[in-house]
């Protein structure tokens, strides 16, 4: 089929350069998809008119399931009919996006066969994203991943699929085991994740250490940092290591400390465990030398988002510190009381983040059953508008009356 | 608590991870001790155990045909026991105990055009969307520029000779799926048209109430245009949102003359140092001029050179330029500063400068 | 430009400073090069030219009698040929250029009752307001307070024992006309009722319109009660601003058994080291319990000596807090934090904690 | 009079303790004015009921001025009849509060004769506060004000009564002269003080260096703050000499700078001027050593308020560096511009910083002739909502359109 491919004169010069072409991608699957020869000529078509050609998705979706599926019409069917439906279909990636290539060849033939050839590994909330086919394909993708193992992952106003960083399985500072948890979590919210049923979407993200590498404070509805309570576990001996390998600690360390906790008088390296914010700088510099405490957990934080529509937020601190500990029932019991009152009482369209400041953090912790601490917020309120909700009245002077 | 739901067959969820675990990697499982830069885009991470691990990491065109998966699963056959994993960033973890296979293998990746990098103080692969390759919101293509970038920039994801990290996104549009917000630097796809409304069909298609109240600057009023039932738009009001197109198809923002991209900088996630921040407008708009849009790829390494030339060692470019203030930034990277940097949104307020801490 | 106006003779402005300058500073005016402490309030100023002026900074009471301004003025010619001058806080400064004169200056001070202190690392006069002296608005007295709080912590005002400036004020309703907003400690005048409204006489007082269009969060509206034309107000709503009552006599918001004071912390002003920075709310409530207020000044006291004993030095209250993190600070003061700490106006989600940047 | 005192038992537990006494400074005024032992009693009453007596005041001033008074009136005027007016009058301080004793007295004399004898000196804005006087007094005293040289100061929605630090008078760092300036503009806004036509209350504010002794930055809607663009002076003989005497430069100066432009050898004090912030702390701990550069001059600063009603503002750049030069004709025409937009669009009880924010401040720039420069925001926009003001049209490709 290759010799059918279309002029592709713009699309082309993106063949050039180092950095693999995702352009060379499409003609690989170009040689036995149509989709993918047609998705050519119409890229090509976009690059010249400097537009996109889709149509807003229509519903389309595997039975009983709510999400996993992307609608997805294309704008010019009759020039380009191979791609007039060309929906993507998202499969739940195993945590920690591990493959056995066995798992992996199996996902390409099936992709071979029903739909364009064409993958993203990975989207950008995690999935395996299967990248264009037609809603007659829907039914016998989904029945042919599940039999090798796979399933769906979320799309709609349900549950996302969860994704992590790889933990403890690579990584010398994993707070706990990121793995472990993401599984869980989406095998315990298959239901969530598959049949919407929320005011909006709702992501979980879980990175070992403060690091974050799965961005998670930025883009996850709950953030789970791994952390540690104790102290920094240093090595003097590979301190002075690093120092004699050229390292100057003040200038490339102590200066960049936010809790301007350490000292090092050129043979000690000191610590203020007190005031150590637990940033990671100084274990990310002398990887040999400084480790995270024993005592490891994860801090829990809710709420973040991209901007769309009130601005975006990072997420904020729920829980200082949390023991995840397998089959994490407290968690799950949290995930069930704050799902409850947003719910119940949250705008479509409005995600938990947004909730909470609608709402106001206080009540929203008394709804679910969370005491305010000092944690949870970068300082105390600023502004002197206090709603108090009490006050005594003339007859009874002793009692307490509630305002509301 | 939900509890866990196994009412149909069909939600089995994803594969357990465990069965894709190299051996090495399932026997070290949370016994690892150190790590160093064996060179750049090669790791080797030491266990308890002694056991040495070590990574090769390949750059990855997100967008791959199974042809590629296929070529990229021989690999890892041919040299990690058919083991793999993916990065967080789309990369390709290859991961062995024998070092002498790491040169083999980075030969074999070239051949087959991928480069091996992206670690320790680079740059690494762009986080991005799907542009005009699938989505119906976007004012740009996303695969397109991020080839264009990531060839400009090669050299510092092959080589890590940069101040600190930095990783550049890419969203095609302000819903911001890369979740771009936090980046060193993001490329922002945007509309800069008020929506040219398809008055004929948009009765047919979409709820003339919901049309109005998806406006957040309640720029559109229903209104009778050409005698038809449509809604009118205010355009002083508009800011680009989309959000009236996503609710519906008659209210088009895409626009060939007016789309764009704008540049933000200084947006970082990591809790290392500096707590996690927001990206801020650098650059309001550059055209769309594909296929390779050397305006957008110019700037960024301007930025970039600007940034490796007068760090500091472990400076992120947010932290750098909050160090050095962003008047010196404007100046140094030659950007002009024109009221459309100054925020005017809900929290604007508190975006201006509210002391006497300048420079000079 | 607005042109000076001088069209009535009454416009005649304050007297030109020139003809008050002692006749030291008048000579080394724009020379200065340097300050010592002598000792606690006594400052020396050293001129380019050699020539040393001293100043004496004796602790005004604001609120003064005409009798203690002229035995002030008395002082003022023994000491300094008859020139004096008042602080941006309120203090009585001595100026002569004899070193001798400072202890004879200082012994005549006591003996009208006037502590010689403010200077450095210390805690200088409270800024503050009417009060029950003379405002409709207040929430509190201002000087009973005052005079508590500084009868508590003389010692650092006398000695400059402090690891910083330690900068108290009080306002004694949200007007907060001090400006305590920026303060170390603030103490603020609060109402905690909704306002009792005198249906009888609102109509007559004033126009219902304006009074429902006050409130910020509108939990006014009109309604009839007692078959009268009046205002209703919805009670949870009601942020206690007293914004209604300014506009209107009859929304009364003072209230014996409610009204008291909230304590602020870790405002300041200077651009030093720190850009200036709000206060925050350390305690919600503290009532009022005149004539000494032993609760308020309890709580400062107790809050400067965890500070005192902890602080590294220059470190403002704020900044100390900002190193060691709020909820330390929270513990070490045994202050109990609770859901009104956390803010819930128009920017609150600013303040939520939106990192992993915590201590244990 | 003495022994017609009221009894105050509550009241004289203030006079107790080592802080200077109000009750004795009331009591003091009480010997020689009814109206003072009246209001002993009517404190006293406070002091018992926790609660004022006062009642909103009524519009009272001086012939042809619309401020400068504060009407007061008891509402238990039966009762406590010496203070059922009690009007405060504003008389504006000489800049930088200093005073020839005579001038004192003779104000002495007049509220001797014409009021109750008590004063603030000074209120919280700046002025002389005369407290306590009746309507018919009004005329006199302002009559025998101006005969010694005094006026009144601002009240209501005009330019309040300017005040500033003492400056060049006696303090090495002073910037610029900050007593020049300020008397020139109350001088020059001697009709816009004493006549409100504005939205609200306008306040000027003027601090010698960024210490910022008058707390502009908090409380004034134009605050002047002294700076210098060189280098700051340093005398590295007199640095070292701190040093011996005990000071940790690296600990008690290098790790505050906010800059982090320091660098300390223990022989050498560098300082990279490019990245200082100006912040003074150096300066402030080693007066003898550093001092600030030579080519000063003052940044300009708008819209600081207290927290009613929108939120509480400090003021942001509008001047980055301002040479003030007399008779300073370049800010008054600035002030002119900014009080003409104010005036026609600012919405009644409208502070300047609150009008900005609502007009956005490019578009208030634009309005008043300045150009928005990166030195007014502590950094650009974080939100994608970006007002752009021109698009192309198909018809003509090459030409902008204003979208306006
Ligand atoms: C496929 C993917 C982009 C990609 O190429 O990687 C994607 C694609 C779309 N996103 Fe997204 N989002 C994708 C990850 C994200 C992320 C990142 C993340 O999850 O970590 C975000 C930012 C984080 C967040 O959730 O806030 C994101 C924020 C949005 C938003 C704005 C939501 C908001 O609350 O602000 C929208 C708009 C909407 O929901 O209406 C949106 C909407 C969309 C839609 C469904 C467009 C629409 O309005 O219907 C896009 C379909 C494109 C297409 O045709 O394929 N997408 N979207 C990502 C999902 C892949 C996967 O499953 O792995
Ligand atoms: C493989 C991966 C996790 C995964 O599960 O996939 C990973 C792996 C490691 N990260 Fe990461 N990070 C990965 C994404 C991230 C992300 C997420 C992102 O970029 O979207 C972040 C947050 C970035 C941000 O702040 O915007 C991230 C912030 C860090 C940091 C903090 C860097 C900083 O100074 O701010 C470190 C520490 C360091 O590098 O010194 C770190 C360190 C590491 C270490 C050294 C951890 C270890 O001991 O093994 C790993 C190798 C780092 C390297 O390549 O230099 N990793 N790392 C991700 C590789 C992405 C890629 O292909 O390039
Ligand atoms: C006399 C006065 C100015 C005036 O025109 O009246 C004044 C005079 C001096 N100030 Fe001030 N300041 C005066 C109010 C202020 C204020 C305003 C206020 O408190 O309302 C501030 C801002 C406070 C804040 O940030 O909240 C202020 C912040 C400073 C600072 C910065 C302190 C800091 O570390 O944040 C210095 C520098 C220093 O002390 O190291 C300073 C330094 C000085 C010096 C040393 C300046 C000099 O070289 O002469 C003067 C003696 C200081 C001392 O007493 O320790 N002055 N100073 C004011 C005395 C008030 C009083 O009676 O106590
Ligand atoms: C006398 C004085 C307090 C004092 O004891 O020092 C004072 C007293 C009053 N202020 Fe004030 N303000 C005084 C300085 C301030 C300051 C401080 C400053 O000017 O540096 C502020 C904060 C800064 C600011 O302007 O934002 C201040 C912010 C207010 C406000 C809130 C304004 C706002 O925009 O947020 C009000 C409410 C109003 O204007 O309706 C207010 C209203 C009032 C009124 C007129 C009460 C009213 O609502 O009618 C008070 C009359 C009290 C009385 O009966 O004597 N007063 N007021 C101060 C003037 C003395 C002087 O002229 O020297
Ligand atoms: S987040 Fe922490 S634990 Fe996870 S991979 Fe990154 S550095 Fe390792
Ligand atoms: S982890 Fe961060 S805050 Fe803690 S000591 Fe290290 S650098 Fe400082
Ligand atoms: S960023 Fe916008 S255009 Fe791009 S994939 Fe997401 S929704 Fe579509
Ligand atoms: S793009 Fe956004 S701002 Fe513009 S009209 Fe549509 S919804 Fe309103
Ligand atoms: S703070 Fe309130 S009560 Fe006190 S003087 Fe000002 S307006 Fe009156
Ligand atoms: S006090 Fe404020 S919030 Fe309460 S009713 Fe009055 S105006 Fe409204
Ligand atoms: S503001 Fe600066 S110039 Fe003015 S008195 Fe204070 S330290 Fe001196
Ligand atoms: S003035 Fe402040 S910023 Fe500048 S060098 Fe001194 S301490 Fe650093």
């Amino acid at each position: 089929m290759a010799d059918k491919l279309p002029p592709t004169p713009k699309l082309d010069e993106l063949e050039k350069g180092p950095w693999p072409s995702f352009v060379s991608e499409i003609k690989m699957a170009a040689k036995s998809s149509l989709a993918s020869q047609d998705l050519l000529g119409l890229l090509e078509r976009s690059y010249n008119e400097k537009i996109g050609h889709w149509k807003h998705g229509g519903i389309v979706g595997v039975l009983g399931y709510g999400g996993g599926v992307i609608g997805r019409y294309c704008d010019l069917p009759a020039e380009f009919p191979n791609v007039s439906h060309f929906h993507t279909v998202r499969v739940n990636q195993p945590a920690g996006w591990y493959y056995k290539t066995d798992a992996l060849r199996k996902i390409c033939d099936i992709w071979e066969k029903r739909g364009s050839g064409l993958t993203n590994m990975h989207g950008s909330t995690g999935d395996i994203i299967l990248l264009g086919t037609r809603t007659d394909e829907l039914e016998p993708i989904f029945a042919e991943l599940t039999a090798i193992g796979f399933d769906l992952g979320g799309s709609g106003s349900d549950v996302r699929t969860p994704s992590c960083c790889l933990g403890k399985s690579r990584c010398e500072w994993a707070c706990y085991d990121t793995m472990a948890l993401t599984h869980d979590l989406t095998q315990s919210f298959q239901d969530e994740l598959h049949r919407p049923a929320f005011p909006y979407k709702f992501k979980f993200k879980m990175s070992g250490c403060p690091n974050d590498c799965v961005a998670s404070v930025a883009r996850a509805d709950i953030s789970i940092i791994g952390t540690w309570r104790d102290n920094i576990r240093v090595n003097q001996d590979a301190v002075l290591e690093y120092t004699k390998n050229g390292l100057n600690i003040q200038k490339e360390v102590i200066a960049f400390c936010p809790g301007k906790c350490m000292e090092w008088d050129g043979k000690q390296l000191d610590i203020d465990n007190s005031t150590c914010r637990r940033c990671m700088h100084c274990i990310n510099v002398m990887p040999k030398a400084l480790r995270p405490g024993k005592d490891t957990g994860a801090t829990v934080l809710i709420g973040s988002k991209a901007p769309i529509i009130e601005g975006a937020l990072l997420s904020s601190v729920l829980i200082p510190f949390w023991k995840p500990v397998a089959p994490y029932t407290d968690l799950k019991d949290l995930m069930g009381r704050i799902w409850e009152i947003w719910c119940e009482e949250g705008k479509n369209r409005e995600r938990i983040g947004e909730f909470i400041q609608r709402m106001g953090m206080g009540n929203f912790l008394e709804t679910i059953g969370v005491e305010p601490i000092p944690e949870m917020v970068a300082h105390p309120r600023e502004n002197p508008y206090v709603f108090y909700e009490e006050y005594l009245v003339e007859d009874d002077e002793e009692e307490g009356q509630d305002k509301n | 608590m939900p509890e866990p739901t196994r009412k149909r067959v069909t939600d089995i969820g994803p594969p357990h991870y465990e069965q894709f675990l190299p051996p090495a990697i399932k026997e070290n499982y949370g016994k690892w001790l150190y790590h160093e830069f064996v060179k750049p885009g090669v790791l080797m991470h030491v266990s308890e155990s002694g056991a040495k691990l070590f990574t090769v990491r390949a750059g990855g065109s997100r967008l791959m045909s199974i042809q590629k998966i296929r070529m990229i699963c021989d690999l890892a056959d041919k040299y990690c026991g058919g083991y793999l994993r993916f990065t967080s960033r789309h990369n390709i973890e290859f991961m062995f105990t024998d070092p002498t296979q790491i040169d083999p293998l980075i030969a074999d990746l070239a051949k087959i055009g991928h480069p091996v990098g992206g670690t320790g103080r680079s740059i690494t692969s762009i986080v991005h969307t799907q542009g005009w390759v699938h989505c119906h919101s976007a004012a740009t293509d996303a695969s397109g520029i991020v080839k264009s970038v990531m060839d400009g920039v090669i050299e510092h994801f092959t080589h890590s000779d940069l101040p600190a990290k930095c990783r550049i996104a890419l969203a095609c549009c302000l819903n911001m799926c890369g979740a771009v917000h936090c980046s060193d630097i993001a490329i922002l796809g945007i509309h800069r048209r008020p929506p040219k409304i398809d008055h004929a069909n948009l009765k047919k298609t979409c709820e003339i109430p919901n049309v109005s109240a998806s406006c957040p600057t309640a720029a559109i009023r229903p209104g009778t245009v050409d005698g038809m039932p449509s809604v009118v738009v205010e355009e002083d009001r508009c800011m680009f949102c989309a959000n009236c197109y996503t609710v519906c198809p008659s209210m088009k923002l895409n626009d060939p003359l007016n789309d764009g991209v704008s540049i933000w900088v200084g947006g970082k996630v990591s809790n290392a140092r500096h707590e996690p921040m927001f990206s801020k407008l650098a650059i309001p708009y550059l055209p769309n001029n594909p296929p390779r849009w050397p305006e957008v790829t110019d700037a960024i390494i301007n930025i970039i050179n600007v940034w490796k030339g007068h760090a500091r060692k472990n400076e992120r470019l947010g932290e750098w330029i909050e160090r050095i203030g962003w008047p010196r930034f404007f100046q140094m990277t030659g950007i002009q500063f024109e009221k459309l940097h100054i925020d005017d949104f809900k929290h604007a307020g508190l975006t201006f400068k509210r002391s006497a801490h300048l420079m000079f």
